[in-house]
């Protein structure tokens, strides 16, 4: 019971921060209403005993990603004022949208799933268990290959994110310290001959 | 590995390779160039060739069977069970004459009034003979549409490139129209498939089908043919087609490219669809009497001669299709064969006459620049050698006994009384609607006073003109006196195809 | 045998490709003669013929030259049969022919179109020859389809006359008219015997006429009565019966030798010959020779009335020649194709003369064609004038000529024909017409012969001054046509007509053989005269000859007040019964306009407009809507996305 | 190889690539910007060697490796080769390109070398984790290719659009992903069937279809079927030349390796579910394809919408459910993408330094320039024209074939209508090349050898369509080895 | 009434459809839509935990990790997007981003 009262209260926060998101209109603070979901939903996490996405999600999610969020939002600094627009004309297109994909849903999940619409908790976790154990077995021996990817995938996002954003101004004043070191008196002095008298008068006509 | 043995295969690649060899020597950018006057020699020396080979299939054609001759076969597609499957029978073996016998005229037509890019059109124009031959000698459904299709393109270029002012619009009519028309055939051969597990043309035809498949079969087939002969009311295509090509794309079109359709009616519809051919004959009748009527009226009116003659190839090619489609409602032993001779031999008629009507209005484009019949007058009066052409070519237009033009007529007109006294009218009155627009516009262009400076100016043939006329007119003079080798090289086969229609294929379900 | 045959026809037709193609080669001297060679040979080799058919009792001669096609069991051949009607045809045709080869030289001498006109008169009696020595359908629709295009060549000869090439234009489509007939009744002929050949479908005339067809739904007519009257039709377009005679006065924009071989001797009496050589057919069908019989009636008299208004000098003998070709189909109707044939072969002579003599004369007036504009010709040309006389004697039917022997038969066969039992409505129709036709021939005959040879000196001085008899060439061949136009009936009536001389290439009934009854009071040719003085055609050929006397020689003013007292009537025969108003404003500008409306209304606008380009557009319109969905902005691609999914999984869920 | 390491001889190729690729990353390091062709030639290198690794290590029979993770069979091979190669034909169209517009960077290498291994990685995958992050590894890559021009307006915008859509796109997937799992409790694709097989009668399957309908809306997005089509024009047309050649080419053998592996390994008992929904997609990418293409103006944006044509057709061929549907989804897909390397090839050529070539009028008059080159991408155009005898027709003829085969009659007209439709804006193509006066008469500027490469690209398409048998029969023989 | 895997899997699609909601809504800020696709992630990772759970088997909670992952690859990259289309356009909005179209 203290469990339930605990979801639907955690729940309802999750909720109302998700609509903070969608609808706010200043950036900061939807990333704000952001994080707060994810602490919610880090707290729903450990109420079924998945400890280590809980903790992952806020360690590296919230600590990195909505920072990384944040400081974009804060770099680009947009303008506020502009960015205020009326949702209006198309917030009753997104409501019936939302509306009718939550009937679905629900419909299945409640309605149609065959045991009446009643559930039963979760299981209990054997004795000893550790979930971050758990994972941890099954990470870097049955999913080994995927892992792989997913560093693949980082590496990746590393490339591309130095692509596209990583960009030599043109004019801007750089020192190149290796040419610096190796440089050599002839290429910095040029010793030019030249007459010493100027030339004559018909040369000049 | 011999010629005999492998003549088709020569028949179909040889102008091809030939083409793809023009294309390679080029011109030089400059139709005056010594490169491109080696490249005409060659193209014409290709065709020549092929011509000559052609003549084998004559020489060694066996008139008393009806089973096809002259045939290769070899394993090209394993996974669609599609074989490289040529043959010849009596239908196909007069069109392939007469494919290899227009295409050097064209060649030699073309030698000096293309000024642009000759290389290209010399070799579209042998690429496209190669194809056409392939058409006429495929017996296996994926070749034959293969080559079906793949003739539109050089077709379309021709037109596109080397055609008159709105020839955009007309070259991308054509293709567009005949691509649908024959994509519905595409469908038919490939349900023809999933019953047979091959393409085989024999196989197609042996195979018992409903009479519901059959209808929808016939009408896939009717389609494509229908816009290839074309037939009422899918021929508009045709008059703009006509209009802009140029006078060898032109004379190829209406030679050999409209026989496609009278050749595909009666090599699949009739013995691969006998009752759904049967269901449908009175309305192709009626609509071939359409043509032959309708279409009259509309020629008389033309102010363009190629448009003018373009109408008229689509009432003549009505007499195809009546000639066909008359089997059914005739007692049997009584005629049939006649009308379907009747067809045959108003396709190879027809295929000279109006090619060489296409030809003696580009002797006149070629000097005059304009193809209205209001730009001449009088013309007899400063080309009497051309006239005299185009005389007798208009003559054999109108039907005149004596000229190709009279017999297949003659034929159908006789069939088709049998059937019908009113399907002999109508398709009668050609004689006096074939008459009155032919002649109409040979008035207008040839008699009277001299119209104009343009046509006082005019020159008469020069001797490359001359020649390709002249070949034309003693081939339309020979088919009309003496029809009986042509005949005769169909009447096996013809007897075949109406055994195969009058069969029903509904028993063997 | 056969090679002489050949001969008679190829040497035509060889002579003409020379003369046409190498014209230049050979020049005009080298055109003529070849031609005059090739033609009198065969004239020749067809005397022989004749002779050894009918003096030297030789075989009917029938076979095939060359198979044309074989299908399905027809067999198209080439082919001749010569039996005497082809023999005394072959004769007539190459001997009109010759002359006229002959007389060209004179006539044409100063025209460019020299050589090219002797190919073409050359090439004419060949389509002739083919024509009537032809045993089979084929080869007789090759024939009549030749020499309508000759015809349409000669006609329009001098190319850049508006009048010519308007009128061989209109000749070949009046034809065309008739040969539509014509091919369909070939066609039932095929259809009843699957044959072509004259002896085969002849021997199965009873098994035709036993049958029926059903032309129009519910109406079963004897299969004999449609094709008999369909091979009519063509007959009428050949032979310029009304309504399909509008064609021939027009083809006196011909060289006048055209008109007199063409459109006078030969080829127009193409359709008369045809219905002789089917009698065996015609026989079997009450109902086709009452056709026949009627439209040969009207023509005969109504054609020959509109001779009477005409003032040009051809155009006066091409509407005799229309009533006599009218004669001739009387005859044919009442079943005397003995007649008919003999007519004709008269008609030939007679005919020719009086075109050739009017040449002769329009080539003395320098191509003035007006007979008000001439008079007192006789004195200039002496010659032109007895041969005129002879010709104009002959086709009034003066006793003794050959006009009159052949048209007396022929009136004398209708009068005691058989339809004066079966169809007293008929019978007098006919009669009367071929009655009344008499006075009215000898009416527009004697004008014409009065306004151009007597009378008062009507051309100008100009005209006068070069006035004089024509050459040999011309005068010649009048000459050598006057004299058998003036004797030649004397010798032949007998066989001819009461004689066995046609044997069987004529079947006659016994009910319909009014000549064989004729013949039991004929006693000879003079008798023949003393029988015809007591009927009534001789004294109104009288009656009309004196008539045109008084109008126009002795009474010159008199016609123009009956021309406004009758201003009607006038009216009505010079517009020619307003037949070619018909023709022209009717049936030739609906034509036009129905061409006009199919191709814009329903090519250009119906089947090109709505359908094909209707369809396209609608495709380019579509593409333009379509191509708006994609706006460019982002939120609607995603709510493309999630329409998608939504609907998905509504379908899964509520399918 | 032996030991440990002999389990994953299989997954050499990956792990060579993956290798080569770190080492094409050094180098291009270390090398100046005038000499970036190194970091090209490089790459190159490592796309050969990786060729000859996937001939070489090629299993004989369908292995499973990684613990279900992995699967390599015939179908894996000939979609991986056939990506190798057509990534290494682009790199090199690319190439000339790149330098004229100063865009020679070794990312683009990099960038796609990344793809490919996305791309190998989901041609492998045997279960939706690793297909999963195959598709992302492909997705970021392209997202970045994308936007690989900085200095792009348009470039950065349709990365953007390909972004957020790709990502919601993602999302449904593995809303997909997740409701399979939990209504089947497994990842692996023969577990799934072997569950699907397994699971009682009546049970309650409405769990299931929700997660097929959502993965295929990841797998519709892939292909860029409608209505999940909206990003393809807009990225095709935004992305520079050489990139469009990318994503228009290799790509779409990963999303057929996609479809099959998914939707027939996997949920191949479920095909009458998805079967409807497969079509309504196909024939909706079919009619929207070919219609919005003809009101195009611009050559990649009407070659994108003909692309949704070409997957409503090969998504029709997946439809039947049957081998023969396969194989010929596959032949299809191999041929198309041979024409589209092809056409963007031309594209890229017709391109130079500051000037995209991407008017369709600036394709006027080619044939006065080159024929030649007006010949190959006329044969490129009736290719996917469907007109024989180019290969695209005997693509269209096998899906034809079995659609009639599976009984569908009425879909198979409406398919060849469709093309009938598309002809029209390809024969544009011609017509501007060969009717019209040349607006632009400069030369081309690509090397020997990208031109000897698009010529025989070029006419590949012309030799498979006159012999199309072995390559019909290896897809085949290939489909018939794997289902 | 015990709190099990439907509660979960509701959550999970109230906040899938929030998330679909605010990419409509939204049609202003690109960065609010990157924000609208982590939730969507999120719904997803509700599920599998939930479905993980449920099962009693670990590699819902693997994928869930794997897609924590990729996310963060995917926002690194599309911040980059973000900051290039800014770069060369000065704005963000949604809106404004049409200059393909039709």
């Amino acid at each position: 019971m203290f469990q339930a009262i605990l979801f639907y209260l955690f729940s309802a926060v999750l909720v109302g921060a998700a609509i903070g998101v969608i609808f706010s209109r200043n950036p900061v603070h939807g990333v704000l209403f952001l994080i707060l979901a994810f602490f919610q939903s880090a707290v729903l996490w450990l109420l079924i005993e998945a400890e280590f996405l809980a903790i992952v999600l806020v360690l590296v999610y919230v600590g990195a990603v909505m920072v990384l969020f944040l400081f974009v939002v804060m770099m680009l600094d947009v303008n506020i004022e502009e960015m205020i627009g009326s949702y209006a004309r198309y917030l009753p297109f997104g409501l019936l949208m939302a509306v009718l994909m939550v009937t679905e849903l629900i419909q299945i999940i409640w309605l149609r799933s065959g045991e009446g619409g009643t559930t039963d908790g979760f299981a209990a976790t054997p004795e000893g268990y550790s979930n971050t154990e758990a994972l941890g077995a099954v990470l870097y021996t049955e999913h080994v290959y995927a892992f792989e990817i997913a560093a693949v995938i980082l590496l990746l996002a590393i490339v591309a994110a130095i692509t596209l954003t990583m960009r030599r101004r043109p004019g801007l004043k750089q020192q190149n310290i290796a040419r610096q070191v190796s440089v050599r008196a002839a290429d910095r002095l040029r010793i030019v001959k030249m007459q010493a008298e100027k030339p004559d008068a018909e040369g000049q006509s | 590995m011999s010629l005999t043995e492998n003549l088709l295969s020569v028949l179909i690649w040889l102008p091809i390779f030939g083409g793809a060899a023009v294309l390679f020597i080029g011109d030089g950018g400059d139709a005056a160039s010594g490169r491109a006057r080696q490249m005409r020699w060659v193209a014409l020396a290709t065709s020549l060739l092929t011509f000559l080979l052609s003549l084998n299939l004559y020489t060694g054609f066996d008139t008393a069977t009806a089973a096809m001759q002259f045939v290769e076969r070899f394993d090209w597609i394993d996974a669609l069970d599609a074989d490289y499957y040529l043959g010849i029978d009596g239908i196909s073996a007069p069109l392939i004459l007469l494919t290899t016998f227009i295409t050097p005229l064209v060649v030699i037509a073309g030698w000096d009034a293309i000024k642009s890019r000759p290389a290209q059109y010399f070799a579209a124009f042998l690429i496209l003979e190669g194809l056409m031959n392939g058409v006429f000698s495929a017996l296996d459904g994926v070749l034959f549409y293969v080559l079906w299709e793949a003739m539109l393109v050089p077709m379309f270029l021709i037109i596109g490139v080397w055609g008159g002012e709105r020839r955009i619009y007309a070259t991308i009519k054509f293709f567009l129209y005949t691509f649908l028309g024959s994509v519905l055939m595409l469908v038919a051969f490939i349900y023809l498939y999933t019953k047979t597990g091959t393409y085989d043309f024999f196989s197609f035809m042996d195979v018992p089908l409903s009479m519901l498949e059959q209808q929808l079969i016939f009408i896939a087939f009717l389609v494509a043919f229908a816009v290839k002969v074309p037939m009422w009311p899918v021929h508009t295509w045709l008059p703009d087609a006509h209009v802009e090509a140029p006078t060898g794309g032109s004379v190829i079109l209406a030679a050999i490219m409209l026989k496609m359709g009278g050749y595909g009616f009666v090599r699949l519809s009739l013995p691969m669809v006998p009752d759904g051919s049967e269901y449908f004959a009175g309305m192709m009748i009626a609509l071939s009497l359409v043509a032959v009527v309708y279409i009259g009226f509309v020629a008389l009116m033309q102010k363009d001669m190629k448009k003018l003659i373009a109408y008229s190839s689509i009432a003549h090619m009505g007499f195809v299709t009546l000639g066909f489609f008359l089997v059914w409602s005739i007692a049997r032993g009584s005629g049939a064969e006649l009308g379907m001779t009747g067809g045959m031999v108003q396709m190879i008629s027809h295929g000279l006459v109006s090619g060489a009507l296409f030809l003696c209005v580009g002797v006149l484009y070629d000097r005059v620049h304009s193809r209205q019949i209001a730009d001449y007058g009088g013309v007899a009066n400063t080309m009497p050698i051309f006239v005299f052409f185009l005389l007798l070519f208009a003559m054999a237009n109108a039907g005149l006994p004596g000229t190709s033009g009279f017999v297949g007529e003659f034929m159908v007109i006789i069939a088709s009384f049998k059937a019908n006294f009113w399907y002999a009218f109508l398709a009668a009155t050609t004689l006096v609607l074939g008459a009155a627009y032919t002649l109409w516009m040979v008035k207008r262009v040839v008699y009277g006073d001299v119209a104009n400076d343009k046509v006082a100016a005019l020159s008469d043939l020069g001797r490359r003109e001359f020649f390709v006329l002249g070949v034309l007119a003693l081939a339309v003079l020979l088919v009309g006196l003496w029809p009986a080798p042509l005949v005769e090289m169909m009447s096996a086969t013809v007897a075949q195809l109406v055994e195969q229609a009058a069969s029903t294929k509904l028993s063997g379900l | 045998m056969e090679n002489i045959h050949l001969t008679i026809v190829l040497a035509p037709l060889a002579a003409a490709i020379v003369a046409g193609l190498f014209g230049k080669q050979i020049g005009r001297a080298g055109a003529h003669w070849i031609t005059i060679v090739a033609v009198g040979l065969s004239f020749v080799l067809s005397l022989l013929v004749l002779k050894d058919i009918w003096f030297d009792g030789g075989e009917v001669y029938n076979y095939s030259v060359y198979t044309w096609a074989v299908s399905d069991g027809l067999r198209m051949e080439v082919g001749f049969l010569v039996d005497r009607l082809t023999a005394l045809m072959m004769v007539v045709v190459t001997f009109v022919s010759w002359m006229v080869h002959i007389y060209t030289i004179g006539y044409m001498h100063e025209d460019p179109g020299y050589q090219r006109f002797f190919s073409y008169i050359s090439l004419f009696t060949f389509s002739m020859l083919m024509l009537v020595m032809s045993n089979n359908f084929l080869q007789l629709f090759f024939g009549w389809e030749a020499v309508g295009l000759v015809s349409y060549l000669l006609i329009g000869f001098w190319f850049k006359r508006e009048t010519a090439i308007f009128a061989n234009l209109k000749a070949f489509l009046v034809n065309r008219v008739g040969d539509f007939g014509f091919i369909l009744g070939i066609a039932g002929v095929v259809m009843f015997t699957n044959s072509l050949d004259y002896a085969t479908v002849f021997a199965s005339g009873e098994a035709i006429a036993s049958q029926q067809i059903e032309v129009i739904g519910g109406n079963p007519w004897n299969a004999m009565t449609v094709i008999c009257i369909l091979l009519f039709i063509g007959a009428m377009g050949k032979s310029a019966q009304a309504p399909l005679h509008v064609w021939l006065p027009d083809s006196m924009e011909g060289p006048t030798p055209i008109s007199a071989l063409i459109h006078a001797a030969t080829m127009v009496t193409a359709g008369i010959f045809m219905v002789a050589r089917m009698s065996p057919l015609y026989e079997l069908s009450e109902t086709a020779l009452a056709v026949v019989l009627t439209i040969g009636a009207i023509t005969a008299f109504f054609m020959g009335l509109l001779g009477v208004v005409q003032n040009d000098i051809k155009r006066v003998v091409a509407y005799s020649t229309l009533s006599q070709l009218g004669y001739m189909t009387v005859a044919l109707g009442v079943s005397a194709y003995s007649a008919a044939i003999f007519h004709l072969m008269t008609h030939a002579f007679f005919k020719a003369l009086l075109f050739l003599a009017a040449g002769s004369v329009i080539v003395a007036m320098h191509h003035e064609q007006d007979i008000r504009k001439m008079g007192g010709i006789r004195r200039y040309m002496p010659i032109t004038y007895w041969t005129s006389l002879i010709g104009s004697l002959a086709l009034i039917g003066f006793p003794g000529s050959a006009g009159f022997f052949s048209k007396d038969a022929l009136i004398e066969a209708v009068k005691y024909s058989h339809w004066a039992e079966t169809d007293q409505l008929v019978y007098w129709i006919a009669y009367l017409s071929v009655l009344l036709g008499v006075f009215v021939t000898a009416l527009y005959s004697f004008r014409m012969f009065f306004l151009v040879f007597h009378g008062e000196e009507r051309m100008d001085a100009e005209a006068k001054s070069h006035l004089h008899e024509t050459p040999w060439v011309v005068t010649g061949p009048l000459i050598l046509l006057a004299i058998p136009s003036a004797i030649i009936g004397w010798f032949t009536i007998g066989p001819v007509l009461f004689g066995d001389f046609f044997g069987d290439s004529i079947q006659v009934s016994a009910a319909h053989d009014v000549l064989a009854r004729l013949g039991e009071t004929f006693t000879g040719s003079a008798g023949f005269i003393v029988h015809a003085l007591q009927g009534p055609a001789v004294y109104l050929a009288f009656a009309g000859a004196i008539t045109a006397w008084y109008l126009y020689l002795k009474r010159p003013e008199l016609p123009g007040v009956l021309r406004d007292k009758l201003s009607g009537l006038y009216e009505l025969l010079d517009r020619k019964y307003y037949f070619d108003d018909l023709y022209i404003n009717g049936f030739a500008a609906w034509g036009r306009r129905i061409g006009r409306l199919l191709w814009s209304k329903g090519d250009e606008f119906l089947i090109d407009g709505l359908l094909v380009n209707g369809t396209a557009n609608t495709v380019g319109r579509l593409a333009g809507v379509l191509r708006r969905v994609q706006t460019g902005y982002l939120y609607h691609y995603a709510f493309a996305m999630f329409i998608g999914i939504t609907l998905i999984l509504a379908w899964l869920l509520w399918s | 190889m032996a030991g440990i390491f002999g389990q994953f001889t299989p997954a050499a190729p990956e792990i060579l690539l993956l290798t080569l690729l770190c080492v094409v990353l050094v180098v291009d390091l270390f090398v100046e910007d005038e000499k970036r062709t190194v970091t090209f030639w490089a790459s190159l290198a490592s796309l050969a060697i990786v060729a000859w690794s996937l001939l070489a290590t090629a299993p004989d029979t369908r292995t499973i490796i990684f613990d279900g993770s992995y699967v390599s069979d015939a179908l894996s091979q000939v979609l991986k080769l056939m990506a190798v190669g057509v990534v290494a034909v682009g790199f090199l169209y690319a190439r000339d390109y790149l330098r004229q517009n100063e865009l020679m960077k070794g990312e683009y290498y990099l960038l796609g070398l990344f793809g490919l291994i996305g791309m190998m990685v989901m041609i492998s995958a045997n279960s939706l984790l690793t297909m999963y992050l195959g598709l992302e590894t492909l997705s970021l890559s392209l997202y970045a290719l994308v936007a690989f021009d900085r200095d792009s307006a348009t470039s950065a915008e349709s990365a953007m659009k390909y972004f957020v859509l790709g990502a919601i796109a993602s999302g449904c997937l593995l809303y997909g992903i997740s409701w399979i799992y939990g209504s089947l409790g497994t990842l692996q694709f023969d577990q799934i069937t072997a569950a699907l097989n397994a699971r009682p009668a009546n049970a309650n399957d409405l769990p299931l279809w929700f997660g097929m309908a959502f993965m295929i809306v990841g797998i519709a997005f892939k292909f860029g079927a409608v209505p999940f089509h909206m990003w393809l024009p807009d990225v095709y047309q935004g992305a520079r030349s050489p990139v469009t050649l990318y994503i228009a080419s290799a790509p779409k053998l990963a999303a057929l390796a996609l479809t099959l592996r998914i939707l027939v390994d996997g949920l191949g008992s479920l095909h009458e579910v998805w079967q409807g929904m497969i079509m309504v997609l196909a024939v909706l990418s079919l009619l929207v394809g070919n219609i919005v293409a003809i009101a195009q103006s611009n050559i990649k944006r009407m070659l994108g919408y003909s692309a949704i044509a070409h997957v409503g057709f090969i998504l029709i061929a997946v439809f039947t459910g049957s081998g023969e549907g396969f194989a010929a989804a596959l032949f299809y897909t191999l041929t198309y993408v041979v024409m589209a390397a092809a056409a963007f090839g031309m594209i890229i050529l017709l391109s130079r330094q500051g000037f995209e070539a991407e008017a369709l009028s600036d394709f006027k008059g080619l044939n006065a320039r080159s024929p030649w080159f007006a010949l190959i991408m006329m044969f490129c155009m009736f290719g996917m024209a469907g007109v024989p005898p180019w290969v695209g027709f005997f693509a269209k003829l096998n899906v034809i074939a079995a659609v009639l085969e599976a009984g569908f009659p009425a879909l198979a007209v409406l398919m060849v209508l469709a093309s009938v439709v598309g002809a029209y804006y390809y024969l544009r193509v011609v017509w501007y090349m060969y009717f019209d006066k040349a607006e632009d008469r400069s030369v081309f500027q690509a090397d020997v050898d990208t031109r000897v490469v698009l010529s025989l690209n070029g006419v590949a398409i012309l030799a498979l369509g006159i012999v199309p048998g072995w390559l019909m029969a290896l897809c085949v023989q290939v489909i018939a080895a794997v289902y | 009434m015990m709190i099990g895997l439907q509660h979960y899997l509701t959550l999970s699609a109230v906040l899938f459809a929030l998330s679909i909601a605010g990419i409509f809504i939204n049609r202003r800020n690109l960065i609010l839509l990157l924000m609208c696709i982590e939730l969507m992630l999120l719904a997803v990772n509700f599920n599998f935990i939930a479905f993980s759970r449920y099962l009693g088997d670990e590699t819902g909670q693997v994928f869930v990790f794997f897609i924590l992952t990729v996310a963060a690859a995917e926002a690194a990259i599309g911040l980059a997007i973000l900051v290039v289309l800014f770069r060369n356009r000065r704005s963000i909005n949604v809106a404004e981003l049409d200059s393909m179209k039709g």
